[in-house]
């Protein structure tokens, strides 16, 4: 087990590598256009020579990689242009906030989608069965803006039920996370509820569920001890997935709630040029997913003695 | 054979009827079924696939899906009716006093519990037992069905066992409450055949200790000869003949029964004395069975106006022994005698192929630790090792083995799809051994085609037959003309029998025997000089089996095509082959004639493989050898003789140490043994015919 | 806001403007502007001009009720860096600074310029020297007395060219370029400035030397870029955000870019007098304007730094709120290159002039909310806008106009524009409808503003918003001046050229409008642009917000703002 | 199983009998059936939307009509129009163009890139299977909008570019499910047999493997579909999307969602058109997946 997960973040290791590889090159190749980014347009490209001088953009391409991964790898992130203050200072705040939207996010999606799924697969063909998979196949389809813009009309604008905006100004507020884990449990639980229900029908049709039924045990037991545990392998997977779909998810939710996370920092510094915010919102967005994902593996093989113990 | 009236039944079943209903309606699946089980007593139920076998059983158990159900009839066990059961009382029944053994032993175990929690849920649930008392109990199972070290699997996952000990802990679950009844549902099909005659072995000890009554299905007439009292033989969804295994076997009255008889191998019988007959045509699907009998329209003494009345009943013909066949009087009851002209034997002709030292194999690499450290990164999978041997025109050789003795390894090596690691095939001339498919010669690889053992995969679904068949001779032919191509393709069904219009149909409309019809068509469309036969026939019901075969057979014979038969069936080996080559760990074990192989002197593996037989022939005496231990692994082979772990001869240290010589006769018959071959010749043959008096 | 009490020096030019008005030459607005440009003050021009008119000169913050004390005003805004005010880009950044540190001058919601922490400006009759007399008690926060060394420490760091402050070119005046070599030995030109150009008179008198002749001084002092900072500024880290000392009423207590800043009212009593929010705290509610709609609908916020047109009509449906506006001199020009082929052909450009309902575009795409515009960017808000007489849309002329340049059946080409704020994609939609009948195939290519800028003078046709600038002639220098730093059309025309030189140096209203009349009148005939209109801008308050009037800039002027709670 | 009668039918299938009979397969899912219908009727609306739309999607005529308000020159804004005044009914039916062009034409050409990846990972193996699982790896780690964030900033948003960004980051999940497949399907005997017949490796891949995968492929290609509409949406929705004038659902929605509260119907009619749209599209996969495991 110890040298899988060696092993698995030596992988982890590599793919960062890669992927900080892709972003240099994304954004820095060009580096007239970092220039134009970091001082702006209207600048003179004498100032734009003099800046890329001063911070050794005239090394080889090589040279800048490694100088930019050294400062990565020692939490040297550059310096926002838009924000004028280090990345890091606003970065691990805002990513914070991320997380705890995203933990609430879970809480509420992982028992709602996994009790819904078992439910609706334990019968499959059933009338609950087919009203959970409406319900969640409808709500699938309707696009994260669009559920934002109807909670926010409905419970803001027309009910007067909740606030709009999830600024956190006066300190933590759960009610400001209310419609935010909302709209991101609206469109994510029909996905896991809908592959727990098809792990759960597969697992219900299988031989040995017709051992553990023919043996005469209860329906309870059946379901308990003998489905679920094997019905839970797949959603587990696709639980751990959703993890690096929420990053994607949360900008969508942050930029419509205003929540000051790390998905509008992106964005914002995605549409205004703020060059090295990007990198590093995308450097850690990347190792989140990828860090999800190994676990999500190692969590498999846990969890599948198939696998564990060959 | 004791008066099973005077006993006291255990399972009634009056006039079962089970229909599936799906979209398409109400699909019969059985239909006026009666059986009576007494106490104690083995009955088999028998009948090729979709016959209605399994769902009797699963109406027994009351377990018919969502879209299953009993529409008529009564399942009465112990006086008490099954069909109007409530659920709890019903919960309690299953798996205490009805139990049950299923076909894959690895999928009816929950992969992700330990061995010993499945088994200790029985008694917790059933008989109220502590986790201690269920856990001795369980783990005292696990030794009476002779699996040792039984503590160490009792905390083990199904995965981490064989099948055989797989299947042997699902009997022991089935065990575990002292039921009533078993039913054993093909519990030997996915094994292998040594593995099989343990556990057949296995079961009959069992039922005898726990005098448990037993309905055992299968499709396979030889293990109920082995297991059972009485017989019923099923035919599309109906019971056509029921009566005890001798005078069924001796005096099968049902033209489906003298149907199936005909078309099994024995390993006790010669090819050219007694061919194979198959049935004709295929078994109808359930809404397409014609009033009165199903069998009426395959049967040759259909009559107009007797056969085709609807609700013909079953007739008792004495001594228990009854037959749904309204013409049993009129059919001659020992019209076995219809046999197909014997063939002589063929001269045969030059080598074609030629097997020299071949080796295969397989780098595996090692991440463990343990490797770093002893630097032996890369290991090998000996996948073949040293393979000697020929094939001549127009010859049959068959190589035999079980699963993992590397005969399909060596089936690639010769297509071409992988390279010997040493040694080489010498095919018409020029070595093969090192020459990708892709390098070969359009000639070469025209000449040298293969029959593939899947019918489901044989074919590929998304292609017509005829575009198929057509490519392969395009492919050979070089020929792009469409209406030579096509003459050619109906040609080729003519050949295979195939009705022409097959041509535009998909293979899903085709019927398992169909397939492989047009899998053989395929092969010889580029008029091969050697076809490899990979299992072609085991995945098909037997009376298909038969025809496919004797299809085979036929077509070699007059292209004088070599034919390397690769089976793990004796049976048929014994049957079609003219030389037999026995593999076991990727080496040749013994090779020979078919005579030599399958009479003493025998090779120990080539003996044990015997034995496990099953043999549908009442007359014939069978020396019972079961093999112990599971195949080593061929990661890591014994040093001396492949087969030492398990032989039942093993002569000492020699064994474990030194690879066995090969001890050849002067006709070309090889053994390779520490054992001296004249010490081997003494051997009891497997088969003894205990009647001289045979019909043949 | 402040009395100043008249000052006896004004401008040579004032008396003869106060004669123009008050024989109805020009307008009293206009007459304001240019007054108080000129040194005189607000109130003294109102006074002057209500004399000299007839009319009562009210500024627009008007009393609403009496006000009261405390409580915490919420803006909304994005947050934006506070460091150093003199680089600021933003005018977000220069609403957080102005709460903390003051201006010399200010913009009032009226348009008018006037003195701030300065009691009075004047300037010499050349326009070259400006004398700014400074006001006196006024005390920076750490105790300090503020006087003419702070005002020139702030000139010496907007013209130091190493502070990067973009005063330094609205005070060109006052610096002079010199060329040094680089270490490659190339030759490196910058601009620094001239000895003597800050001269301290005494401890509140700070007088500016300037090589040419420049108006635009006090409204240059009232950017947001010349905030007065303290002098040892620089000394103490050179970042507001951490030096925290100012002359104005609030102090910084809490920040976090993009997140929020927390201004509380500082001890004492303020100059300007009472002050009457504790604290305002600025939210930022990101990009998304529906997110400051919902922040409103459930009362988080009081009030927000701008309403885009396009909010307007849902805050109009929210109960409670009140939708501030004033008009400006903010715009935006679709403009042809008229170097370019098919642009270079008059006709064509006129074609196009005549398919234009300017006001039917206000409407469309403005909600109405401005003024239409007439095709020569001088606004009516400039004191020297002459007017002409109004554009009619013709689609048959037009269609003429088009066929006799060539094109009798239409022509089709792309027109590129920037794809926020979102009024100018929806102006643009909104121009090419319009066109579409006279036979204008056009082709908008919506491109986000990384994509626009770096071309933006380079497009062939494209759609530019312009920021409103205090004289008629500033914007026409810049932008159809015959190789004009901004001359994005690349139009010259030296007769065009020749009229703004006489413009720049004509003080006399009357002449000067004259002057512009025959300007507006070219750049119109030419057709070099469609202006479609002058646009208003707006702020959304609840109703408890009172004493509150939109800065046409946008400033956030909360000294007198108030909660009625 | 067997699911058709054996006997009767000589002549060839003709392709439209082929068409007709997978038509006719779907029946058997009233789930395919309804999605199907919410498919085919958008497609409908989309190829007809000249002659249906009741106004020019772009003409600027009446702004904030709420819905049923009459047209000043006859007819009706029957959806309402939005803030310039354009009918909202008749940009929803021109929108449906939109997004039944570049929902397709990038989904297809993730698919051309992804199935190549796939097939030439999954049949030829080693080296090209590590190097391209790698590489599928390394972008798939990416958090999928922020890919598309990434991409749409560098490259600037435009309808080809949406495309390409499409096809960058979904072709390696196309890739992995296509892999998938053919590692099941090589070990086919019918491959077998193609290959001890000599066949070319993309013969193989091509003719012999890739129509057998289509099952499970048509399925995903209905889910990415959908999946492909909400990302234009959204993409649009965070000013990244297809720019105006070309009506585009998550545009329109983008361009007035600070009126939403005062003015749902601007924004509930295209969200209902893009929701229903992927609806159907999930419905189909849904009825597709169904039928082929009830085979």
């Amino acid at each position: 087990m110890a040298i899988l997960i060696l092993k698995r973040i030596g992988t982890m290791a590599l793919m960062m590598l890669v992927v900080s590889l892709i972003v240099f090159l994304l954004l820095e190749i060009d580096k007239e256009s970092v220039a134009v980014k970091v001082l702006g347009v209207f600048t003179t490209e004498e100032q734009r020579r003099l800046w890329l001088e001063a911070n050794g953009y005239f090394e080889p391409l090589y040279l800048r990689y490694f100088s930019w991964l050294a400062g990565f790898v020692t939490g040297d992130l550059g310096e926002s242009t838009v924000f004028r203050v280090p990345v890091s200072e606003i970065l691990w705040p805002r990513l914070a906030n991320t997380a705890i939207l995203g933990v609430l996010a879970m809480l509420v999606l992982i028992p709602l989608s996994l009790l819904l799924g078992v439910f609706a697969g334990m019968r499959e063909g059933s009338l609950q069965d087919r009203a959970i998979s409406v319900v969640s196949i409808i709500t699938t389809s309707v696009p994260e803006f669009a559920s934002g813009i109807f909670l926010v009309a409905v419970f803001v604008v027309g009910l007067h039920l909740l606030p709009g905006t999830s600024t956190m100004i006066e300190g933590f507020d759960l009610t400001q996370l209310v419609l935010p884990v909302a709209v991101l449990v609206i469109y994510d639980f029909g996905y896991v509820t809908r592959m727990t229900r098809a792990s759960m029908a597969e697992v219900m049709m299988t031989p040995y569920i017709r051992t553990a039924v023919l043996k005469g045990l209860p329906f309870r037991r059946v379901i308990v001890r003998h489905a679920l545990r094997n019905a839970l392998i797949a959603p587990f997977t696709v639980i751990m997935l959703q993890i690096n779909w929420l990053l994607s998810g949360v900008i969508v939710v942050e930029l419509l709630f205003a929540y000051k996370g790390f998905g509008t920092l992106l964005l914002e510094a995605a549409l205004n040029g703020d060059i090295f915010v990007i990198e590093a919102c995308t450097m850690v967005a990347v190792f989140v997913a990828v860090a999800t994902q190994t676990i999500a593996d190692l969590g498999y093989t846990l969890l599948n003695p198939r696998i564990r113990f060959t | 054979m004791e008066n099973h009236m005077t006993r006291q039944p255990l399972l009634e079943i009056e006039n079962l009827a089970v229909s599936y209903f799906t979209r398409a309606g109400e699909i019969p699946a059985v239909a006026d079924f009666n059986l009576r089980l007494d106490a104690g007593e083995a009955v088999g139920l028998v009948g090729e696939s979709g016959c209605g076998k399994t769902t009797v059983a699963m109406a027994i158990m009351r377990y018919l899906g969502g879209n299953g159900r009993i529409v008529d009839g009564s399942i009465r066990f112990q006086d008490r009716d099954l069909t109007t059961m409530g659920k709890e009382e019903l919960r309690q029944l299953r798996g205490s006093a009805i139990a049950m053994v299923y076909q894959e032993p690895m999928a009816a175990l929950n992969p992700s519990m330990t061995i010993g929690a499945q088994l200790m849920e029985v008694p917790r649930f059933h008989d109220g037992a502590t986790h201690a008392e269920a856990y001795e109990r369980s783990r005292e199972l696990l030794a009476d069905v002779k699996l040792a070290d039984s503590a160490r699997l009792m905390a083990a996952y199904p995965h981490q066992l064989s099948g055989g000990q797989q299947q042997r802990v699902v009997i022991a679950m089935a065990l575990l409450s002292n039921p009533k009844l078993l039913l054993l549902d093909e519990p030997t099909t996915a094994l292998d055949v040594t593995v099989e005659a343990g556990i057949v072995e296995l079961i009959r000890e069992l039922a005898q200790k726990y005098g448990t009554g037993m309905l055992y299905i299968s499709h396979n007439l030889g293990l109920i000869r082995d297991t059972c009292d009485r017989v019923c033989i099923m035919y599309s969804g109906r019971a056509v003949e029921m009566g005890s295994v001798r005078q069924l076997f001796e005096q099968p009255r049902h033209p489906y029964t003298q149907g199936l008889f005909h078309c099994i191998a024995l390993p006790s019988t010669d090819k050219l004395a007694r061919p194979l007959k198959p049935i004709r045509g295929q078994l109808p699907l359930p809404h397409q069975r014609p009033p009165g009998c199903s069998f009426a329209p395959r049967c040759d003494h259909f009559a107009a106006g007797t056969c085709d009345t609807p609700g013909l009943k079953m007739h008792e013909i004495g001594g228990g022994h009854e037959v749904r066949c309204e013409r049993w009087r009129d059919i001659d009851k020992d019209a076995v005698t219809v046999t197909a002209p014997a063939e002589a034997a063929q001269a045969v002709g030059e080598e074609v192929i030629s097997v020299n030292d071949l080796s295969k194999y397989y780098a595996v690499r090692d991440r463990s630790v343990a490797a770093m450290i002893t630097r032996r990164r890369v290991r090998y999978v000996k996948a073949n090792e040293s393979l000697t041997f020929t094939a001549r025109e127009g010859e049959t050789v068959a190589i035999v083995g079980e699963s993992g003795c590397g005969k399909s390894t060596f089936a690639k090596v010769l297509m071409g799809l992988e390279t010997a690691t040493d040694g080489a095939i010498e095919f018409q001339g020029k070595d093969i051994a090192n020459t990708d498919v892709q390098q070969r010669s359009r000639k070469q690889v025209s000449a040298l085609q293969m029959v593939f053992q899947n019918p489901f995969d044989t074919l590929n679904p998304s292609q017509s037959v005829g575009s198929q068949i057509g490519r392969v001779i395009r492919k050979f032919d070089s020929s792009t003309d469409r209406s030579k191509v096509r003459s050619r393709v109906v040609e080729l069904l003519d050949l295979v029998k195939l009705p022409r219009d097959f041509m535009h149909r998909r293979p899903r409309q085709l019927s398992g025997g169909q397939k492989q019809r047009v899998g053989i068509a395929r092969a010889f469309a580029g008029n091969p000089s050697a076809v490899v036969a990979d299992e072609p026939v085991s995945a098909l019901d037997v009376s298909v089996a038969a025809a496919v075969t004797a299809l085979l057979l036929d077509i070699q014979r007059r292209n004088r095509t070599t034919l390397l038969f690769i089976s793990h069936d004796l049976g048929v080996v014994r049957y079609l082959a003219d030389r037999v080559v026995v593999m076991y760990l990727g080496r040749v074990m013994e090779q020979g004639t078919t005579e030599e192989v399958f009479s003493p002197p025998y090779h120990p593996y080539t003996e044990a493989l015997l034995s496990a037989v099953p043999v549908a022939d009442t007359r014939v005496r069978k020396k019972r050898i079961i093999l112990e231990g599971t195949l080593p692994s061929p990661l890591n082979p014994p040093k001396g003789c492949p087969f030492a772990s398990r032989c039942q001869r093993k002569i000492g240290d020699i064994c474990d140490t030194t690879p066995p010589p090969v001890l050849a006769s002067p006709s070309g018959h090889a053994i390779a043994c520490h054992i001296a071959l004249a010490e081997l010749a003494e051997v009891e043959p497997v088969f003894t015919v205990e009647q001289a008096d045979a019909a043949e | 806001m402040s009395d100043t009490p008249w000052w006896k020096h004004t401008h040579p030019a004032v008396p003869e403007l106060a004669e123009q008005l008050r024989d109805g030459k020009i307008k009293r607005r206009d007459f304001l502007r240019t007054a108080t440009l000129l040194g005189v003050s607000a109130t003294a021009a109102y006074t002057l001009a209500g004399r000299l008119t007839g009319e009562t000169a009210i500024p627009r913050a008007v009393a609403q009720g009496s006000p009261k004390k405390g409580g915490n005003l919420r803006v909304s805004m994005f947050v934006k860096p506070v460091d150093d005010p003199a680089i600021s880009e933003w005018s977000e950044t220069g609403n957080l600074a102005r709460q903390v540190v003051e201006p010399l001058a200010q913009v009032g919601t009226d348009f008018v310029t006037r003195p701030y922490l300065m009691e009075s400006w004047q300037a010499s009759e050349d326009l070259k020297t400006w004398t700014l007399k400074l006001r006196q008690g006024v005390k920076w926060s750490n105790g300090d007395d503020f006087g003419a060394e702070d005002v020139a420490f702030n000139f010496e760091r907007w013209l130091d060219p190493a502070t990067g402050s973009s005063n330094q070119s609205r005070f060109a005046g006052m610096t002079h370029v010199v060329t040094k070599k680089d270490a490659e030995g190339k030759d490196v030109e910058s601009r620094v400035a001239n000895e003597g150009a800050v001269e301290i008179v005494d401890a509140h008198t700070v007088r500016l030397h300037l090589a040419n002749a420049e108006l635009a001084v006090p409204e240059s002092l009232g950017d947001y870029p010349a905030l007065i900072v303290h002098r040892h500024f620089s000394d103490e880290g050179g970042d507001l955000s951490k030096s925290r000392v100012g002359t104005g009423p609030f102090e910084l207590t809490d920040y976090a870019v993009g997140e929020r800043a927390v201004m509380r009212r500082r001890e004492g009593q303020h100059w300007t007098g009472d002050v009457y929010l504790d604290q305002i705290t600025y939210i930022d509610t990101g990009g998304d304007k529906s997110a400051e709609i919902a922040a409103f609908a459930s009362g988080q916020i009081d009030i927000n730094d701008r309403t885009g047109v396009e909010q307007i009509p849902a805050m109009q449906q929210i109960p409670g709120l009140i939708v501030h506006d004033t008009p400006t001199a903010q715009t935006g020009v679709a403009r042809f290159k008229v170097t370019e082929a098919p642009f270079d052909n008059k006709k064509l450009r006129q074609a196009f002039q005549a398919a234009i309902d300017h006001a039917r575009i206000l409407d469309l795409a403005y909600q109405n909310n401005g003024i239409p515009g007439e095709d020569h960017h001088v606004s009516p808000a400039h004191p020297d806008y002459a007017e002409l007489p109004p554009l009619k849309q013709d689609i048959e002329l037009s269609k003429k106009l088009l066929a006799e340049a060539g094109y009798p059946d239409g022509i089709e080409f792309d027109f590129v524009c920037v794809n926020s704020p979102q009024w100018e994609p929806n102006t643009c939609q909104a121009i090419v409808e319009m066109v579409r009948a006279a036979g204008f195939r056009l082709n908008l290519k919506v491109t986000p503003g990384e994509t626009y800028w770096p071309r933006w003078d380079d497009w062939p046709y494209s759609f530019t918003s312009w920021t409103h600038r205090a004289l008629g002639t500033q914007v026409p220098n810049l932008a159809y001046r015959s190789g004009g730093v901004w001359n994005e059309s690349s139009y010259s025309n030296p007769e065009y050229d020749a009229l703004l030189d006489q413009a720049g140096g004509t003080i006399d209203v009357n002449e000067r409008i004259k002057i512009m009349a025959k300007l507006e009148k070219i750049l119109q005939d030419d057709a070099v642009i469609t202006q479609p209109f002058w646009r208003s801008v707006f702020v959304t308050t609840t109703e408890k917000v009172k004493g509150f009037a939109v800065q046409p800039s946008l400033e956030h002027h909360y000294n007198k703002v108030w909660l009625d709670t | 199983m067997m699911t058709e009668q054996v006997v009767g039918e000589t002549a060839p299938p003709s392709v439209v009998r082929q068409t007709v009979r997978s038509i006719g397969y779907l029946k058997e899912s009233p789930v395919a059936v309804i999605g199907t219908a919410i498919v085919v009727f958008w497609s409908l609306v989309a190829i007809l939307a000249p002659l249906i739309s009741p106004f020019e999607p772009t003409a600027t005529i009446l702004p904030f009509a709420r819905p049923l308000t009459p047209a000043p020159d006859g007819g009706r804004f029957l959806l309402g129009t939005d803030q310039l005044g354009r009918d909202i009914l008749s940009r929803i039916i021109w929108g449906s163009r939109t997004v039944l062009i570049y929902a397709p034409l990038a989904t297809f050409s993730a698919y051309l890139v992804g199935v190549m990846m796939g097939l030439a990972a999954g049949y030829l193996r080693g080296s090209t299977d590590s190097v391209l699982s790698f590489v599928s790896n390394v972008i798939l780690s990416f958090p999928v909008l922020i890919l598309y964030i990434l991409i749409i900033t560098t490259i600037g948003p435009s309808g080809l570019n949406v495309v390409i960004a499409v096809t960058f980051a979904s072709a390696p999940g196309i890739m992995r499910i296509v892999r998938g497949l053919v590692l099941d399907l090589r070990n086919r005997e019918y491959v077998a047999a193609a290959q001890t017949r000599g066949e070319s490796a993309w013969y193989i891949m091509l003719c012999e493997i890739l129509p057998n995968a289509r099952g499970p492929l048509v399925v995903d290609i209905c889910l990415r579909l959908g999946y492909v509409t909400i990302t234009i949406g959204t993409l649009g929705f965070l000013g990244l999307g297809l720019p105006p004038p070309r009506p585009d659902w998550g545009g329109m929605v983008s361009d007035i969602r600070a009126l939403a509260p005062a003015f749902p119907h601007m924004a509930v009619f295209p969200c209902l058109a893009i929701s229903s749209l992927v609806l159907g599209l999930n419905l189909l996969a849904d009825g597709l997946r169904e039928i082929s495991l009830r085979d």
